[in-house]
């Protein structure tokens, strides 16, 4: 049986549904010494903010049973760089890009959106309202109903791709969000960024991050990612990337289950560099075995 | 890669040998490997190991590695015949001297290993060495011998209970000429040997230690900043060799 | 040296910091088949309602990457039962006994409450706002800082003994729930509840839980448990219980450094029926080789 | 426990052989233990799998499973000489005859092993035993002949390839006069044997399944009801074994 692994996301077109997630895959060019980007549903880069960014002090990963904290704090090249040097280089890489933007306000949002979608480098754009890390960044943005369907109302105005909102899982009703980002414009969500979490050292008695608290990603919280995908899919009709501890094709095509319409795979490329490629295979190999001519048919099933 | 050997070099030391295809001509000294723990469920991180001996021909690697945590401890556990899957080799490894003349090794506790790697190469290129290691006590020594085959040794313990007592600055008394400097271990090492040399024309190379995830410079986790704070370094990717120069120690 | 592990939750005093949390211990029967209850700092036994409930239907639990989904809902043999047979039988273990109640309403909990308090078989009251299994029951309560702080002001007219409040982890800030659980009048806040969570069975397609979702525990939850333990701390005063993927004593101090005060074991019960016991020991070795001498020394180091 | 041989039975039905101390003087047919799933980290819930057979004398039990997923792979890749963690005797097994007059025992597919220690107590008490076996095909079958030391047995195949073809109950064409019926194996199974045996006075008692936490009791994960639905009763703990009138089927 062949089946067909392609997607539509609105008006994004992917050959598969599997895609690195934002800030576990740099800009590609790593894990293109591994295979060929050309694999891949599309790669969602790395956050990009308007001006570079160190991030947080180090150490700021740490691995916990089944998962990892990060508290990287959005370092990247900024704005500039990543239109001049990181996505020309992967725009040559025949993989369609998703570019993942944070800000501080909401003017950061909209002239780093406003900027890539001009520049034609880009397919989609990702907003990430819910990094965790930066104490005067995303965190507002993305728990607050109100706040966050401002901000995709100011910054749909300025953009001409198809516009994700990724979600944090740290509210008390993520289906709330979802409302909120899809009354303000968005064509798509995104879920779920990390869950918040620490770990303590035992010899410092100190928490073993720099920055304290940490994003929580990993398998860990894969039956929350579910869960929450899950929730958003019964209340919102618009297309989903779900994530969240993704490391083998049955994950993925869990979350289709639970109504994703395409998945992002995080830190299953630190445990295994061809994680992505392999859950493409093994994707395709689970549905040529239960007769799933394509990912449609089972999109949604556990609603 | 198939474990060949495990054997306990200090009380908490150990080295395990592996067999089987890598790409040992890209190996250069100073790189490591990320080593898959388990299978990588309930530890999805790799943990960073220096290359401390490669032989191409015996298609051999050795790591040596101190059993401080679970993965350590998972290391240690593994038999012959039992295969481990190793990433690598990552990162840049130690230049090679950019001037003639003689060389200095620093190594400090489980910084020691990867400088083997280099003292064999440079010592195979008929380079003048002095090779100084810091370790905390008589039982925490390990290769002594080994490195003596490669250049001059000069072993430093904490407690004195051999060699010279006290930290390998110390042992640095009479500043020989020394063109290039190579150097692993705690922080508070490099700083020390970067303090020490000040003013000097040595050049010097520092091997920086970080906690890592992807290994490959795809995360950002492992990042240092360069000289003058603007910029970031990947430790995994850029390092985790830098001249002392380019980063902030 | 020796190692003093008595803790005082205000006036509940404890001969050790470690308790079985309720849910996973029934009501002490069947572990005091393996070991002594005595040795225990508390039991704290399975959520009481006013009526006899058979709970959710089955499957009602399911294993995940370190942790598991439970949607139990609140099977317990009721008020009454409780009272004559099960609470006579604990108070001869030798055992401080704490009592999880749940329930529909104020008043159901508020009846509940007070015939326990009225028993005098019980020694403390940990109040479950926040049982995400049961639609009529403890969410609401849980996550709504006015809802909860008016049922606490409820409970604490009718309860004679020491309350504390079982915060759920599903919420935007749980500070400020605590926050209202202070201002409400509890004693002291035990913390975490599961994470809502859902699996989903490839074969069937649908989730492996009969009630859909249910609630994630074990390690899984350990990080976002630490931090969530970590943030009450910083902001109430009151003794904290803390929990969520303990299974050693490394974990417990963990809990203790992040400002909980005592902590409960759950899930790992399941893996080890001896866990509680060795919990107990791993934490005075440890408490012992670190020179520690008492529970005080290290709590909150971390804050 | 220490593993003594892990054979294969057919293409998924493993038997694991164990060795060691065990609280074999308590065990009932019909019992389960609780085993341990590598270290419980990634895996922390134990699997509960019947005691198929076992031997207080040779101090060894037997297991069989069925391979269906990740802690049944596990299982299946134990070698000897290592060892598993197994919690049990749990729950009730199969209380003994109330009545004289032969029994009827039925099982399916994985619930035919706790029925073969059943088989191997009663045959050593004299019971006279008609055993019928289900299996979805050929491949399927296992224990035949040893089950054949102890009764008279009938194999059943869903799809004819050896034995009767059909279901285990078609088998029961004409009524023995049983005064006892055990019986392990689908739900499916166990309810139409109960339709089948409706106005007789047989004696019946199922033994059932439910995905377990505790499997002692504590964690009321595992129940089902009771006849008239009023109450619960936990399998792993009031039963797994329950006389067909105590239950909802
Ligand atoms: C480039 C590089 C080369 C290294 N080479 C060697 C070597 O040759 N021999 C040796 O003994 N050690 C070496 N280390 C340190 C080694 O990586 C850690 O000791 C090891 O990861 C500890 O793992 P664990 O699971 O036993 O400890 P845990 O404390 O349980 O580890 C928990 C997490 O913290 C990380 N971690 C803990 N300590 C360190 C550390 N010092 N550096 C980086 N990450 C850490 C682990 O990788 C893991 O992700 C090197 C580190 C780096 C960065
Ligand atoms: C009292 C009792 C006795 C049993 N005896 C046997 C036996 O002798 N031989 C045998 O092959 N099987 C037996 N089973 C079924 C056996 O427990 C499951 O096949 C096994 O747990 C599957 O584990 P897994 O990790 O391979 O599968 P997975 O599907 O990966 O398991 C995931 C989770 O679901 C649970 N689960 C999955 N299937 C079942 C099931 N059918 N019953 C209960 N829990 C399940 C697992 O225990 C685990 O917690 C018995 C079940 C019970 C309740
Ligand atoms: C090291 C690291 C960096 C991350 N950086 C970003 C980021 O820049 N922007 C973003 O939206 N999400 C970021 N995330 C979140 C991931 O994209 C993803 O939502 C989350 O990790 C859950 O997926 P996983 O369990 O497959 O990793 C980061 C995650 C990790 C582990
Ligand atoms: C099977 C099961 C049943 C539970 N029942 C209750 C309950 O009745 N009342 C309650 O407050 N919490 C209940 N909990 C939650 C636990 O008490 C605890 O808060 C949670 O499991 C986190 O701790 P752990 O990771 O150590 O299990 C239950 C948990 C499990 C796994
Ligand atoms: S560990 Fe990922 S960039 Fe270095
Ligand atoms: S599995 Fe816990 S009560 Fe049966």
């Amino acid at each position: 049986m062949s089946v067909d692994l392609r997607v539509n996301l609105g008006s994004l077109s992917l050959k598969n549904p599997v895609m690195p997630a934002s800030g576990c895959f740099g800009f590609g060019r790593e894990y293109s010494e591994y295979y060929s980007l050309s694999a891949l549903g599309a790669v969602v880069v790395k956050a990009t903010t308007l001006h570079p960014r160190l991030g947080n002090p180090t150490p700021r990963v740490s691995e916990v049973t089944s998962g990892m904290l990060n508290a990287i704090g959005l370092a990247n090249p900024g704005l500039e760089n990543v239109l001049s040097e990181e996505l020309p280089w992967l725009a040559r890489q025949d993989v369609p890009i998703i570019v993942n933007v944070a800000g501080d306000t909401m003017d950061d949002y909209c002239q780093v959106v406003d900027r890539i979608c001009q520049s034609g480098l880009a397919h989609a754009i990702e907003l990430n309202v819910s990094c965790p890390n930066v104490q005067l960044g995303g965190l507002a943005f993305g728990v607050e109903a109100a706040v966050l369907r401002n901000l995709v109302e100011a910054v749909r105005t300025v953009c001409t791709l198809p516009l994700f909102v990724k979600l944090s899982p740290n509210v008390t009703r993520i289906q709330d969000l979802a409302i909120a980002a899809a009354s303000g414009g968005a064509d798509g969500l995104s879920l779920i960024n990390t869950l918040i979490g620490m770990k303590i050292d035992l010899n410092t008695r100190r928490p073993v991050l720099a920055n304290r608290t940490g994003g929580l990603s990993g398998r860990a919280i894969k039956p929350v990612a579910v869960r929450m995908v899950h929730d958003v899919a019964k209340e919102v009709r618009l297309p989903i990337i779900g994530m969240g501890g993704i490391y083998t094709g049955h994950d993925a095509a869990e979350f289709v289950m639970a109504g994703a319409w395409a998945v992002e795979v995080g830190t299953a490329n630190f445990t295994d560099p061809y994680a992505c490629p392999r859950i493409i295979e093994e994707l395709r190999s689970f549905m040529e075995a239960e007769g799933i001519k394509n990912i449609e048919e089972i999109r949604g099933s556990a609603l | 890669m198939l474990v060949q050997g495990n054997r306990r070099l200090t009380s908490d030391i150990w080295v395990l040998d592996l067999v089987g295809e890598f790409p040992y001509d890209k190996v250069t000294p100073g790189q490591f490997v990320h080593v898959l723990i388990g299978d990588g469920t309930a530890h999805p991180l790799r943990r960073p190991i220096s290359i401390a001996s490669c032989d191409p021909v015996g298609k051999t690697l050795s790591l040596v590695y101190r059993v401080v945590g679970d993965g350590t401890k998972w290391m240690r556990e593994r038999r012959p015949g039992e295969t481990i899957d190793v990433l690598g080799p990552l990162g840049h490894g130690f230049p090679a001297p950019q001037r003639p003349g003689p060389v200095l090794i620093v190594g400090g506790g489980v910084g020691v290993p990867p400088l083997y790697q280099l003292a064999k190469v440079l010592h195979a290129q008929n380079v003048e060495l002095d090779i100084v290691l810091g370790f905390k006590d008589h039982g925490d020594v390990f290769w002594a011998d080994e490195f003596g085959k490669l250049g001059h040794v000069t072993i430093c313990t904490e407690d004195g209970s051999v060699g010279r007592p006290g930290f390998v600055t110390e042992a640095l008394g009479d500043d020989r000429d020394w063109a290039t400097l190579y150097s692993c271990g705690p922080r508070s090492m490099l700083k020390a040997l970067k303090t020490h040399f000040q003013g000097t024309d040595i050049q010097g190379y520092v091997s920086l230690e970080e906690r890592m995830a992807c290994g490959i410079g795809a995360c950002w986790g492992c990042t240092c900043e360069n000289a003058d704070q603007s910029e970031a370094r990947r430790i995994c990717k850029d390092g985790p060799v830098f001249s002392w120069e380019e980063i902030q120690l």
